[in-house]
């Protein structure tokens, strides 16, 4: 059987269902999400209605951000990276005829602007925050004039792709009904237009028929969104760019667990799907009735993080050679092969070493710290650890090179409680094979297992001795624990006092190679602070799952699983008759 | 009558007024609220923040549940933080398929268990009695989850005859149409209840036929066969009914398990998704809302109890 | 004779559970003449009901006939199988059970069940079994059929539903009807009445009856032969005049002589027959009677006596001689007593005005107001050392006073005085060293004690609970106790379900005797009992009455035991008491016509004194919960006239001082005819 | 003393003779139910099976190995294969099976105890106090147990005790009503009446009278909430919360096992879900047989 993921003859039309991740409704159709409405999920579907400026482009192995579907071309820095330029496609048009342009961002930044408390993807500091000045240089040109100089890349990836066209001709009323008119420039106008449109994407069961969200440039559009979460497109057939479906139409299917899908998967009631990992070593019988399994490889890292804080073990996390012999002690490929049966990858440093980006630098990819009983327990006793009963217990107190360090008592054992996810066994099982070969080394490892919440809750940057400061280790990676915007930039999780830096990892040289990474137009930055932190261990690497292992008939092809976790089916076509449904 | 039922319908209040208060508590239990669930890890402080503010979670604990009764009392119950809709039209797409569900177990249930506790207590302590009791303590026995794992085994895998999974459609109407997907979540719940109602059952008629009235039947020249169906059923089945008031807080825990099993979009599965995002509005909602719904359950079958049962209604 | 309509012949009946074998009809042999009534008497477990049922193949699980025929109208019922037992039963052998709410089905209207019958044996349709039994039901007199048969049996009281049974049996107009007990439940007021109806049934339809019943004053007026049963055997079967003249078997002799009745009033003690009966599970040998019988030879012990004889049969080698006196001689109507010295005692117990309201109960959906009158209004003195009897019909109020004199309950308004001191006015700590000086012993001693604790941690618990000595003295105590009531001392390690009815309520005296209380209120200590035990244990009250200078207030329903125990009597009627005096002139000249009916409703044991004038008392006793104005009683009084309604009547002294009458028109001459 | 005649004693004698030791009486009873005893069979086979298995088949249940993951039945030296990890399944459930024992019946008993100082205290003082306590179990009630336990599951960090303590939390709520209900009727009864007119107290009715005469009925539901514990570490097991690993129990096994239900890797769903229902089964059995014997006492009458 053909098993390409790409190739043969496309044939026209064909309709391809898409199960949706566990428990993902798509709820959100306006392009600027509140917070706990920014997930994947929404912004992909947002994106095939509403084309983006810029977007994570898979090219080759590397990530871009233009593209075929991209409104944007590529921009230009300026004036010592203080004003960036960005010139856009001139063909495309909304479906009302209108053409797409560039008072259709300021509108956007308008809106973003005013209301940015309800944007999800805002943070202090940067959009629109970092925006001086929005200038409209033509109609397919505008012009940023930044607070200061950024790294282009960083700028690009992370910033710009945040933009987007909203058809600013048939939304900027204040009022249902209202006339429509320039209300967007004036705070007020823009908090009013604003509430309008959140008040109408708050109306789930409408998405199918408001006309407000009929006006698209994208290449699909919405024929009918269930309050369940079902959602199914066509093709907008007013669409102007290069990409046009070949699909009549796509349906994406919410489940509740991965369970129930697989189920629905058995039974062919979806085109593209997914298993879960363990079902991998079913393999052969998938590909037998028809499918490719194809792990969707996730932009992201997973890691425990270290609590360098905690207040009965933050002396012993503080010390790089503690971290170090850990590390030695995470099978990352025994746990990637067995536990998430080849479906996660090993994760090496802060930068995602799959798919092997521009960001990766040769050293990188590399494993420093491989797993290795023995490195790790040479470690430890080289540090003044003495072996007592299975327990590793502090022998040599002190701050010498061959003592144990700063704050570590006499007799101290090495007892560590973690933190971890509750509600997903190859969680539990990595954290169980863990805690083996922890004990290996003489570390005793307290695996205490919550829900997702109270992980995150529980995990909060601390200060020692204040109550709930006692946890020395937390992991809440099973679907991966950080997904980067385009730049894998780490400024939220490693930089001092970083909103997602929970266990209050501090090094300068870390925040002066992050600086580098967001503000320098070195191009080489991202390497130094990649292949520094991969070094460092301000966390505890761990396999990164895939985000999904799909499963996709062997018919339909043109496929790309976007690390970043976007879909296009504008790309996919079936290869013969056979079209589901 | 009436005084009866005001005197019902205030303990139902408390009952409900403590019903809110356990689930509030318990909710307020959660560590880091429900601000970190929802936002996730990439929650800022900021969001967070603004998010505890808008919904009120700085307010002190009486404060909150006050605000919340203020709100009930105006029939809001809240918009949930996940799913962008409202408590109330959640709770109206998905109450109405969970009692399909729980109904429809229930009625087969009961087809089922009445026969077999009559005919255990016909067989009594021959080897069908002790065959069935048997069954029935073992089907008691099994995790809802193990049987329903097994039934999708066994006839959605090995014997591919019903679909594993629920009808999905929107309207009650898909649940028809796509019948033989409730095949399995049906079974899997009635085969407890079975077992519990079959045991009463037995039980009763066992009761029922050591009366009085049965051998007055028989002085009557009352065939056995007729005495069972004439006298003694009825007798046995009137309290049935209170037992299925009895049932309710079962039946939904059960119609939980069941629906996160087979993905009925039922509220069971609505609260468990709920749980896993911490979504309070909807948590509150769907527990208030099964409260109710056991209370006011509970209460209707004392009240049907009483109008079936001759010795009760004619007092009135 | 002609030919029998029934005929049993060496009938055995073995009842089988899983751990022994119950032999309950050891060869029973009758005859029944078309229209011929039968009694069947005798103590409880000898049969009479296994008899009964028998006939009708309605034996309990287990149960079978081994032996012996019974032949019906020309069938064998036995050989017949299931098939003809249906045809038979409820056709043209109609069946009335003891207890009439649990015998109807609770869920069935009255029509329904009257009516299914019909429509079993006769090809009619539903419209015309309905009317059939809708005619019966008034035929038993049941007042506005119509309605009655929409009813449930929970709607109608405990008489009215014993009409429903009998019509439900008579429907069909059966040649023979089986009554087991038919009267035991009831009041004796209604208890007359339904012997009365099935009596008057009996010969307007031409049936044959057999009626079972340990009632030897029901046996005595209501039928023309009776068979005296003991231990699944006929022991004795003769007409009843013959029977109750001469009895022969030594049993029956026993049973007549232990009869209160019979006993020279307040004089004597009663006769009793020592033992138990036998155990039917094990294999019986010779005359069953004989490990009772005071006249028992080696003979009797080894050898099985036959029935013989043609209309006097019994079953006895040492036979009553033909000559010996009359058993019943010696009962004589309002005959003279001694007058007791105790009657002019000091007052122990005064009841003043005394009241008890209970909240009306009723199903979830009545509603709570309005209280039951249980009490209403009493006064009564009991001086020390008497025993004070109070009868009354059910749901006078016995029992309430008794368990308020007891303390049990709280009255409503009133007051109670022991010894000069008023319960009310005591204080908490008073009250409960007070609470040994009154002691209440209950009817159902079963129900009273702990089915958990042995006897000796029962009777020692009031020691325990007071405080009274130390562990030896308290066992030297229980022990004198069991002595006292005649029970042996090993029966401290035994738990109370492993005794007989008999002695459990000699332990219920004992407990109630272990603080040496002065007053013990008997609340029907002997209704459960059989005649014979029943003795015992009133001679066993009289006999330590007398050791211990005790006070009794007894309450009981039946008027020969009140009459035989009691000093002074008061007779209750609706919470009040109505006439209260010397036991010997309130029954030899009653000067309220309540009492004046009650003791012309009692049965007799004695066929040839029944039916010597009187007027029964008709009707039902009205609800407590909404009793009439002015005389409770007038409802039902015959001589009431307007004023009764309006005026509740004063406390009047027509017969002299202590014999006591509430009523606007006294009875004269204690008749009812000279009232009028 | 004529009245009582010494001819009493033989028959008295008869009547001891004739109805043995109320102890012997149910143990007599009990042992006639053919499933009861099976109940104790299984059970005490079980029994056996956690507690001396460990000692004839000794395995690593602390370290995992991953290179003997997912072994089928039958590979050398694991009779019934291997786990995810690497465990021997034979000696894995012989340690589940002893924490789903000892949680189920830890919280069975507690929850027993609980409910019946609950019950027996409602019951027993009546009024206000026993409405009030019966509303807070009718509103416990309300909530059926798996939504509580649901949300129970969203906030609490397992370990045994915790376990323990949310299962007695959702259990105890039947005993309490049905003691409350046992002693509401045992505190009219006669002889307890009786006990007070002798001038005794309330702590004498309830502990001398009423506690031991419900305790039939308490035993008998203990029985049965330990069944029904063990049932509810296996939904929290399926809730995910259960006892932190290298520990587990049979829940955790069974819920684990289902994520291989796929892979036909039945070795790792089937012997945990029979085992629980095996032991739920034999307690069921065993208070079924339990309540016959007890229930032959209150027949005696
Ligand atoms: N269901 C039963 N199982 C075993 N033995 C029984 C059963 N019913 C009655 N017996 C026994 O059969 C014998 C006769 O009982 P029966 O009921 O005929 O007595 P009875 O004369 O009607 O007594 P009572 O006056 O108490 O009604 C007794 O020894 C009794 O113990
Ligand atoms: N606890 C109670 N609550 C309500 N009503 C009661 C209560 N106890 C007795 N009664 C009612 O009070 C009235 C008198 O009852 P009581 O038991 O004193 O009568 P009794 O003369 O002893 O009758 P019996 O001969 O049937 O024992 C009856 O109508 C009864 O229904
Ligand atoms: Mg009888
Ligand atoms: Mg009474």
């Amino acid at each position: 059987i053909d098993m390409a993921p790409t190739g043969g003859t496309p044939v026209k039309g064909g309709t391809v269902t898409m199960a949706l991740p566990p428990a993902a409704t798509p709820n959100w159709i306006f392009p600027i999400g509140p917070p706990g409405f920014s997930a994947t999920y929404n912004s992909s579907l947002q994106a095939l209605f509403f084309m983006p400026v810029y977007d994570a482009v898979q090219k080759g192995s590397d990530l871009v951000p233009t593209g075929p579907g991209t409104l944007g071309r590529k921009p230009v820095y300026s004036d010592g990276d203080k004003t960036v330029t960005v010139p856009l496609r001139t063909d495309i048009k909304w479906s009302d005829g209108t053409p797409v342009t560039a008072r259709d961002i300021e509108f956007w930044f308008n809106m973003v602007k005013a209301d940015k408390a309800d944007w999800a993807s805002y943070t202090v500091g940067t959009m629109p925050d970092d925006v001086k000045k929005f200038e409209i240089v033509n109609d397919h040109t505008i012009r940023l004039h930044l607070d200061r100089s950024y790294n282009p890349d960083w700028f690009t990836a992370n910033q710009l792709t945040l933009m987007r066209a909203l058809p600013q001709q048939a939304w900027d009323a204040k009022t249902d009904g209202g006339r429509i008119g320039d209300w967007d420039r004036t705070t007020a106008g823009a908090k009013a237009v604003f509430a309008r449109l959140t008040a109408h994407s708050k109306n789930l069961g409408s998405y199918g028929s408001d006309p407000l969200w009929q006006t698209v440039d994208g290449p699909w559009k919405i024929a009918s969104w269930r309050d369940t979460g079902q959602v199914t497109i066509v093709p907008n057939p007013k669409y102007t760019g290069t990409q046009h479906p070949h699909l009549d139409r796509v349906v994406f299917k919410p489940f509740t667990t991965a369970d129930s899908e697989y189920n629905v998967m058995r039974s062919g009631g979806v085109d593209y799907g997914y298993i879960p990992p363990s079902v991998l070593a079913q393999k052969a019988q998938f590909e037998k009735r028809g499918y490719r399994i194809a792990p969707w490889t996730g932009w992201a890292v997973s890691y425990i993080v270290y609590n360098f804080n905690s207040t009965h073990a933050g002396p012993e996390m503080s010390q790089l050679y503690i971290r170090q012999a850990m590390q030695h002690l995470v099978d990352q490929k025994g746990m990637s092969n067995v536990v998430w049966q080849g479906s996660a990858k090993p994760t090496l440093g802060p930068v995602p070493a799959y798919p092997k980006t521009q960001y990766l630098s040769p050293a990188m990819a590399r494993n420093d710290y491989p797993y290795d009983v023995d490195a790790a327990r040479k470690l430890l006793t080289s540090h003044g650890w003495t072996d007592r009963d299975g327990q590793a217990v502090c022998t040599r107190p002190g701050t010498g090179a061959d003592e144990c360090g700063a704050g570590i008592k006499k007799d101290e054992p090495l007892k560590l409680t973690l933190l971890s996810q509750s509600g997903s066994t190859e969680t539990t099982n990595m954290m169980q094979v863990l805690k083996s070969s922890l004990s290996k080394a003489g570390i005793d490892l307290t695996v205490r297992q919550q829900p997702l919440n109270s992980v995150l809750g529980n995990s909060v940057p601390c200060e020692a001795n204040d109550p709930g400061c006692d946890w020395d280790m937390s992991f809440f990676g099973t679907a991966g624990s950080w997904y980067f915007p385009l730049n894998p930039s780490g400024e939220e999780l490693f930089s001092t006092g970083a909103s997602a830096n929970f266990g209050n990892y501090s090094d300068p040289k870390a925040d002066k190679l992050i600086h580098a990474v967001l503000y320098s137009s070195d191009p080489d930055a991202m390497h130094a602070y990649g292949e520094y932190l991969a070094r460092q261990l301000p966390v505890m690497w761990m396999p990164n799952p895939a985000y999904q292992v799909s499963v996709i008939r062997n018919d339909l092809r043109g496929v790309e699983q976007n690390p970043t976790a976007t879909f296009s089916p504008q790309s996919w076509y079936y290869v013969k008759k056979g079209a589901a449904q | 009558m009436t005084g009866f039922l005001v005197k019902r319908l205030l303990q139902a209040l408390v009952v409900l007024f403590l019903v809110t208060i356990i689930v509030f508590l318990l909710l307020h239990a959660l560590p880091g609220g429900p601000a970190r669930a929802i936002l996730g890890p990439k929650g800022t402080p900021q969001q967070i923040a603004h998010f505890n503010e808008v919904q009120g979670y700085n307010n002190p604990l009486p404060v909150q549940y006050w605000d919340y009764l203020v709100r009930l009392f105006h029939g809001n119950l809240g918009e949930s933080y996940k799913l962008n809709e409202s408590v109330s039209s959640l709770l109206g797409q998905r109450l109405p398929k969970t009692l399909i569900l729980t109904v429809l177990a229930t009625i087969v249930a009961v087809a089922v268990a009445v026969p077999l506790g009559l005919l255990q207590a016909v067989r009594r302590g021959k080897p069908a009695d002790y065959l069935l009791t048997a069954g029935a303590f073992l089907a008691y026995a099994t995790p809802v989850f193990f049987l329903g794992l097994i039934l999708i085994i066994v006839f959605s895998q090995a014997i591919p005859i019903f679909p594993a999974e629920a009808p999905q459609g929107t309207s009650i109407g898909s649940i028809f149409s796509g019948f033989s997907g409730m095949i399995l979540p049906i079974a899997t719940m009635a085969l407890g209840i079975i077992a519990m109602f079959s045991r009463y059952m037995r039980s009763a008629t066992l009761d029922n036929l050591t009366e009085e009235y049965v051998r007055t039947a028989m002085a009557k020249g009352q065939s056995s066969r007729r005495i069972l169906a004439k006298h003694v059923l009825r007798n046995a089945l009137i309290p049935l009914v209170t037992l299925l008031g009895l049932y309710l807080p079962t039946l939904f825990s059960g119609a939980l398990v069941v629906e996160s099993m087979f993905n009925y979009p039922g509220m069971g599965l609505l609260f468990w998704n709920a749980a896993q995002g911490s979504d309070f509005p909807v948590l509150l909602g769907v527990t208030l809302v099964v409260g109710v719904a056991t209370v006011v359950g509970s209460l209707v079958t004392d009240i049907v109890y009483a109008v079936l049962d001759p010795r009760i209604r004619s007092v009135s | 004779m002609s030919e029998p309509l029934l005929s049993v012949d060496d009938l055995h009946v073995e009842i089988a559970s899983r751990d022994r074998t119950v032999h309950a009809l050891d060869g029973v042999n009758f005859d029944l003449a078309p229209g011929e009534a039968l009694g069947v008497v005798g103590e409880s477990g000898s049969g009479k009901t296994m008899t009964a049922l028998s006939l009708l193949g309605l034996l309990p699980s287990g149960g079978s006939v081994t032996r012996g025929s019974v032949r019906f109208d020309g069938d064998d019922l036995i050989a017949g199988g299931d098939r003809k037992l249906r045809d038979v039963r409820g056709n043209t052998m109609g069946v009335v059970f003891q207890d009439p709410l649990t015998s109807l089905n609770p869920t069935m209207t009255i029509g329904a069940q009257v009516a299914e019958p019909l429509l079993l044996h006769h090809d009619i349709g539903k419209k015309e079994a309905w009317a059939r039994a809708q005619d019966m039901l008034g035929l038993v007199g049941m007042p506005q059929p119509a309605e009655r048969m929409k009813n449930y049996p929970h709607q109608l009281s405990g008489g009215m539903r014993q009409r429903v049974a009998i019509a439900m049996a008579l429907v069909c107009e059966p040649k023979l009807l089986i009554a087991d007990e038919p009267t035991t439940a009831l009041d004796v007021t209604t208890q007359h009445q339904i012997l009365e109806l099935i009596d008057d049934l009996r010969s307007r339809l031409g049936m044959a009856m057999i009626l079972v019943t340990h009632d030897l004053g029901v046996i005595a007026n209501r039928v023309d032969r009776v068979a005296v049963m003991y231990a699944g055997k006929i022991a004795e079967t003769a007409g009843v005049r013959s029977l109750f003249r001469a009895p022969r078997h030594r049993y029956t002799e026993a049973l007549f002589a232990a009869l209160p009745e019979k006993a020279v009033i307040g004089a004597t003690e009663l006769r009793t027959i020592p033992g138990l009966p036998p155990n039917l599970a094990v294999e019986q040998h010779g005359c069953r009677f004989a490990a009772r019988c005071a006249y028992a030879t080696d003979v009797c012990r080894t050898e099985e006596p036959a029935l013989t004889g043609d209309d006097h049969a019994f079953a006895c080698f040492h036979p009553v001689p033909l000559d010996a006196a009359d058993p019943l001689d010696d009962v004589a109507p309002g005959g003279q007593r001694h007058t007791p010295a105790v009657t002019s005692g000091a007052p122990l117990l005064e009841i003043t005005d005394l009241r008890k309201d209970f909240p009306l109960r009723g199903g979830p959906f009545a509603r709570g107001r309005g209280t039951v009158s249980a009490v209403g209004g009493v006064t009564l003195t009991v001086r020390k050392g008497e025993t004070f009897g109070v009868v009354g019909e059910s749901g006078c109020g016995k029992t309430t006073i008794g368990r308020m004199v007891a303390g049990l309950e709280d009255p409503t308004s009133g007051s109670i005085t022991f010894e000069g001191r008023d319960l009310a006015t005591m204080t908490r700590a008073e009250r409960r060293r007070h609470r040994k000086s009154i002691q209440l012993m209950f009817q159902d001693s079963t129900a009273a004690m702990d089915p958990r604790m042995r006897v000796g941690t029962i009777l020692r618990e009031p020691l325990v609970i007071q405080g009274a000595g130390d562990r030896a003295e308290q066992d030297k105590i229980v022990a004198e106790l069991l002595d006292a009531v005649g029970l042996p001392r090993g029966a401290v390690d035994r738990y109370p379900h492993e005794f007989s009815g008999g002695q459990r309520q000699r332990l219920g005296l004992a407990r109630a005797l272990t603080l040496s209380p002065e007053l013990i209120v008997a609340d029907e200590p002997v209704s459960a009992l059989d005649v014979s035990v029943q003795a015992q244990i009133l001679n066993l009250m009289r006999e330590l009455q007398r050791d211990r200078e005790l006070t009794y207030l007894f309450i009981s329903h039946d008027l020969a035991v009140i009459r035989y125990l009691a000093d002074t009597v008061g007779v209750m009627y609706l919470g009040k008491l109505v006439e209260c005096g010397p036991a010997d002139q309130v029954y030899a000249r009653p000067l309220h016509p309540y009492t004046r009916g009650l003791l012309d409703t009692v049965n007799v044991p004695d066929p040839e004194a029944a039916g010597d004038g009187g007027t029964p008392l008709g009707g039902e006793t009205p609800s407590a919960a909404n009793p009439p104005s002015g005389c409770r009683f007038r409802t039902r009084c015959p001589i009431a006239q307007d004023i009764c309604a309006k005026v509740e009547p004063a406390v009047t002294t027509p017969a002299g001082e202590g014999h006591q009458v509430a009523c606007h028109f006294p009875l004269a001459g204690g008749a009812l005819q000279d009232a009028a | 003393m004529s009245v009582i005649s010494p001819a009493v004693a033989p028959g008295h004698e008869e009547a001891a003779q004739a109805t043995p030791s109320l102890a012997r009486r149910t143990v007599q009873v009990f042992t006639r139910n053919k499933l009861a005893l099976a109940g104790v069979v299984v059970l005490v086979l079980l029994l056996l099976f956690c507690y001396v298995g460990p000692l004839v088949h000794p395995t690593d249940q602390v370290h995992t190995d991953l290179s003997q993951a997912s072994l089928a039945p039958g590979a050398p030296g694991h009779l019934l294969g291997t786990t995810d990890l690497g465990y021997d399944l034979v000696g894995r459930l012989m340690v589940a099976g002893q924490s789903s024992l000892e949680v189920g019946l830890a919280a069975g008993v507690l929850a027993t105890l609980f409910g019946t100082v609950w019950g027996a205290v409602s019951g027993y003082f009546g009024g206000w106090v026993d409405a009030v306590m019966m509303r807070v179990t009718d509103a416990a009630l309300a909530i059926p147990a798996m939504f509580l336990l649901v949300v129970v599951s969203a906030i609490i960090t397992p370990s045994k005790t915790i376990l323990i303590l949310i299962i007695a939390a959702v259990a105890w709520l039947s005993p309490a009503r049905l003691v409350r209900g046992e002693a509401l009727s045992l505190r009219d009864r006669e002889y307890v009446q009786a006990m007070r007119m002798m001038g005794g107290g309330g702590a004498r009715a309830v502990f001398r009278h009423i506690v031991p005469n419900a305790i039939g009925t308490v035993i008998v539901n203990a029985t049965f909430q330990v069944a029904d514990a063990i049932l509810y570490v296996s939904y929290l097991a399926f809730l995910g919360l259960s006892i932190p690993p290298p520990a587990t129990d049979w829940g955790s096994m069974l819920s684990s096992g289902i994520t291989y239900t796929q892979n036909g890797y039945w070795w790792m769903i089937f012997p945990a879900g029979i085992a629980i229902v095996l032991v739920v089964g034999a307690f069921n059995f065993i208070g079924d047989g339990l309540r016959d014997a007890f229930e032959v006492r209150l027949q005696k009458k």
